[in-house]
């Protein structure tokens, strides 16, 4: 789960980290009340799930109250990579001396939090790497540890010389892994991390990814969760504990298992078609997660035909041929359906079927040619 | 022969009166398992009754702790079927408790959580499989997870799968072709995982049984780059691979973490070409598996 | 540094652990006041770093307030083991079903924080370790991980073969791991931890020792330090930074270094005299320490020699034989002086002395044998 | 010969620009030590000067880190002369640098904290000495740490102490009878330190030069009688020893941790009848060390 950066500047707050002070509006008049309390500049930042906010035009410097209401109406409202900006995060505006980059992502190779850090902030990470690899140090926590005085001091050198900044910047380090930590990160980062004229270091911007897998023990965080900002089709797949990504092609697709539902999605293409869909029913079987699956694909108008792929482990195909029986009569189908079903109950599932007209196919390569067929116009349903 | 499971594995099970532990356990044990113990804290001193191949009932002693089940039944392997705030305790439990071999089908757990646990194993030497796998399975020898037996036959084919379905599937194509398995290993998902593709490699190679490997990868991450260098060094036998992921958009999520391109590594082309440079056979789609697996048991 | 009873259960309180409403008085009225808030049948008990204070007659069941005054005015002014009781704690009669021990120490052995557990509580864990070594569960905890959930459950259920009476031990468990590490404690126990009748579990007693060196770092739980209940010799000699301990005997031992003092102390018994304390100047050279020494030394009246036992290695010698100066000129001796000096600046130490009309040896196996002799009177200072 | 350093050290200095550091470091130097490198967080990039044996200025170049300095100069060993709340860190800043030997002086470590430390430089295969203890010092050739070098003469005893200034005393009298040292070492006498007597006699027992051993230990714990089974089970070379502390009461503590009697175990006659019983020369007296020494080498 993405936080705001608001959200994400609370939290580094609450562990300590300096953040100039910011309030949140959803109005240009709110931002304006905004920025008259702060009595200076203000920066008017949308908070929306999307990189390249300031490219797009969502980060703005502001002068004056009238100035702020000005450009957060321009930005309320506006759409980000296809997310349209509900809120403004409206923030002191910092003197830059320099800009640096922190950032922690829990990394596969070392099975560690990785620290990534860089004297060149401000911008993405990624470029830094691409472009100039040897600015950014990476540093591999051992959590059984934690990240030790030494580690963070070793960091904070590698950002300044000078040794005051070092330790403060040591500092931050160990607030931010903290925070990182307790709110179950799979990514944080402070970028720029900055140091004002006077020699102070703050963070100007940051950034969280929690691990869906931590929410169910950290309500507080999850209470944090925007619905608003989210694709609202993932949002009610997630309510019905169903895994659905939404993808450009016309091809729903309905499959139990990610590695079996991206092979699925691979043969159509491999076929010639394109998925309209990632989607995933999970292991457990219930006829009501095919009901919903199917309602939320429906959703889509790109959709010209439906492919259900279910390899029956845990997944019961009777639970899934019941459920495909209940869908199409509370709703009947505007696009053709193939079933593909094999495993755990098998016989039980097509004699469900085939007792309500459908047909199946016990074989996913027949079937995905069969649906790819359809949507080219080269088979009937 | 097979690899990590075979006739003498005796296994716990962590979770055994749960829904899913006790549907398993029962799955397992009909399947020939060699079920010895379970585990569920405040129901030690009870049995958990299930049938035989033979159809004889079998009454398996519950514990409260792992500890107690292994010292009452020389368990050497856990498999673990608790919800998943209580996965990682479970792992440590199992691990510092004696046995060799931790499955662990869970999943969900989360990723910090098995930074802490992935150390812990590997100081005690324990071979950890998942969180968040089907498990294994040497067909006619024993089953440790999640994986339907009937799909399963008994060959020369060494299995090893990041998925769970996707590896049921391939399976079940190699046995419906009349190519059977020696031991069919999920190693699951999750960005952080106990067994790795070039440890279950590793162990095909040794094995006399296996002759050939079929190999089923996702996007994301380096794991398939790294065992297609693994096999251009260390493998004498033949591997098929394939990769899951082609048409997933870069940078989102597929369901499980094991599937986000992080930059550009971890791309299905990427780890097609890493397969080829590595003289591995790639099946293109499943079904592919069949000819370019019996092509290289001849 | 041990705390009191109540400092100890405040601090357990804190982390978690359910424990009996309690008050320290100091006066017997207060003590009665305290009874009457409770409203209930109290315990009183003495407040000294000493243990068997039951069999001391230092707790006591008391029915009523007027009992609690009675009882407090018994035991405020008693003396255990040498301590003045100077504060009761006034707590909550609690009904004991069953009576167990827990508690954590750092093992040398095992180089960890260990825990000891026994179903056998109400008692003190040393009996039950020498009589019924079964009946205690011991289990090392890997301060890089903590205490593990199964581990705590391990012990909860080593306890109590009930599975809440094992879950609410375990947490127990937890929060007393959890206060242990975060007190700097090099013991933490709680004896008895009490089931009720009514299946609560309570800890009705609750002990730390904390380790000196975390002190620096905690000034929290340094200010919990009660000098009106140590020896006070051994106050003021921590007071300036001296290694003080009170011993029986009459020769008065002045060392650097804590394995040379306690071999300059067995010297002393080896020929046949008794050491009248252990004291280490540590290190550092400084004249005001050796001030310091003299005077805390000579405050003790069976003093009949003093012998000065001073190795040079860090310890400049002509800074010990300074301070032997300065504290003789202010305060001249009553007691025969035995000077052994070796080592760093050893020819300038000498001659200091020898100006100032001392003596000194360069072999200690001789100096402790002299002021053996004089003790026993075979030989003048 | 020698054991744990020699010539060749090459030595860090942790908290060179204290008041402990840099006295102790010119010591080091004018004894004919190689310090090559010290470290003060900020003062990277000054020198500290000192003089050699032969009287010529050394300028010890000055890095911000461990790390650094290690890189920069080679350095194997590091002795740290940091306060007590830092000294946790810098050993495990020195032990993650590469060296192979850490030697710590300060006195006054948290035991919680070398409860951490202890398994951090084992898992690195780093050798920690200390803390809280003198360090070492192999005569002619090199010293690491505070004890005294002109008490100390080259030679064909191995001495290893749990105390510092009683280990001068020892030193100090074997080499006005004459008698040379191999290596003296300091192993401290806190609770959890790094090096115990049985790593040490180990040491030397496989050194070709040490023909004895002079062992000083304390009461508290059980490390005398562990270094004693040790002995008779694994040691050709003689041993004598010496335990201080049979005038202490019981469960007070004397100066250091590491003087504790818990209960029964470690009291001074305990630990005395222990070494005799592993043919250990028992030492009543500091003085007798020379006699029971001279009449092993002989």
């Amino acid at each position: 789960m993405n936080l705001h950066e608001y959200q994400a500047k609370e939290i580094l707050r609450r562990f300590g980290v300096a953040i100039p002070p910011g309030e949140v509006a959803t109005t240009p008049a709110q931002a304006e009340a905004i920025a008259t309390k702060f009595g200076t500049a203000v920066m008017v930042k949308a908070q929306v799930h999307a990189g390249g906010r300031g490219k797009a035009g969502g980060v703005k410097f502001c002068k004056t109250p009238a100035d702020a209401k000005e450009k957060a109406a321009a930005i309320l409202g506006m759409k980000i990579k296809g997310l349209t900006v509900e809120k403004v995060l409206v923030t002191v505006a910092a003197d830059i001396g320099s800009e640096a980059y922190v950032g922690i992502i829990v990394d596969r190779a070392s099975k560690k939090p990785v620290f990534m850090v860089s004297a060149a902030g401000g911008i993405d990470i990624e470029e830094v790497a691409a472009k100039t690899p040897e600015k950014i140090r990476y540093h591999p926590v051992d959590v059984r540890y934690g990240l030790q005085t030494y580690e963070a001091m070793q960091l904070g050198f590698f950002l300044y010389s000078d040794v005051k900044l070092a330790r403060a910047a040591a500092k931050v380090m160990q607030q931010l892994y903290a925070a990182f930590i307790a709110s179950g990160c799979s990514l944080a980062e402070i970028n720029p991390l900055v140091v004002t004229p006077q020699g102070e270091i703050i963070a100007v911007d940051g950034k969280m990814v929690i691990d869906d897998n931590e929410l169910d023990r950290r309500p507080d965080i999850e209470a944090l969760r925007d619905e608003s900002s989210e694709e609202q089709s993932e949002v009610d797949a997630r309510k019905h504990n169903l895994t659905f990504i939404k993808l450009e092609g016309n091809v729903g697709c309905v499959v139990n298992g990610a590695g079996l539902a991206m092979a699925t999605m691979d043969l159509v293409k491999y076929y010639g078609g394109e998925p309209a869909n990632f989607l995933d029913i999970g292991g457990s079987s219930n006829p009501e997660k095919v009901v919903n699956a199917l309602r939320i694909i429906t959703e889509d108008s790109n959709v010209k035909a439906i492919l259900f792929n279910i390899f029956g482990g845990i997944t019961r195909t009777d639970d899934v041929a019941n459920g495909i029986v209940t869908a199409t009569k509370a709703n009947p189908l505007k696009v053709p359906l193939v079933i593909r079903l094999t495993g755990t109950n098998e016989e039980l599932a097509m004699k469900i079927l085939t007792d309500n007209g459908f047909t199946a196919s016990k074989d996913m390569d027949e079937a995905v040619r069969h649906v790819v067929a359809i949507v080219k116009g080269e088979k009937a349903a | 022969m097979s690899i990590f499971i075979d006739k003498n594995t005796k296994v716990v099970v962590q979770g055994i009166t749960g829904r899913d532990g006790s549907f398993h356990t029962k799955q397992m044990i009909e399947y020939g398992t060699q079920v010895v113990a379970g585990v569920t804290p405040g129901k030690g001193g009870q049995k958990f009754e299930a049938v035989s191949p033979r159809g004889e009932a079998i009454m398996v002693p519950v514990f409260n702790t792992v500890e107690d089940a292994v010292k009452a039944t020389g368990a050497n392997t856990s498999v673990i079927y608790v919800p998943p705030p209580f996965a990682a305790d479970a792992i440590m439990e199992a691990a510092a408790s004696g046995v060799q071999l931790v499955v662990c089908i869970t999943e969900g757990v989360p990723v910090l959580d098995m930074t802490r646990v992935y150390p812990f194993v590997k100081e005690r030497g324990v071979r950890l499989l998942g969180a968040n796998c089907p498990g294994l399975i040497s067909p006619g020898q024993s089953k440790v997870g999640i994986i339907p037996g009937r799909i399963c036959a008994e060959g020369s084919v060494g299995v090893v799968s990041r998925s769970g379905t996707l590896t049921y599937e391939i399976v079940y194509q190699l046995t419906r072709a009349g190519i059977g398995q020696t031991t069919c290993v999920g190693i699951g998902g999750d960005p952080i995982n106990g067994t790795n593709f070039i440890d279950c490699l590793a162990a095909f190679e040794k094995d006399p049984q296996t002759k050939a490997i079929a190999m089923m990868g996702e996007i994301g991450g380096t794991d398939e780059q790294e065992a297609a260098a693994y096999i251009k060094q260390h493998m004498t036998k033949p591997v098929v691979g394939f990769i899951a992921g082609q048409t997933a958009p870069p940078g989102r999520r597929m369901g499980h973490a094991g599937a986000i391109i992080s930059g550009s590594a971890g791309t299905a082309a990427e780890k097609i070409e890493a397969f080829e440079a590595a003289g591995v056979g790639v099946a293109r789609r499943p079904i592919d598996f069949v000819d370019l697996i019996r092509a290289r048991l001849k």
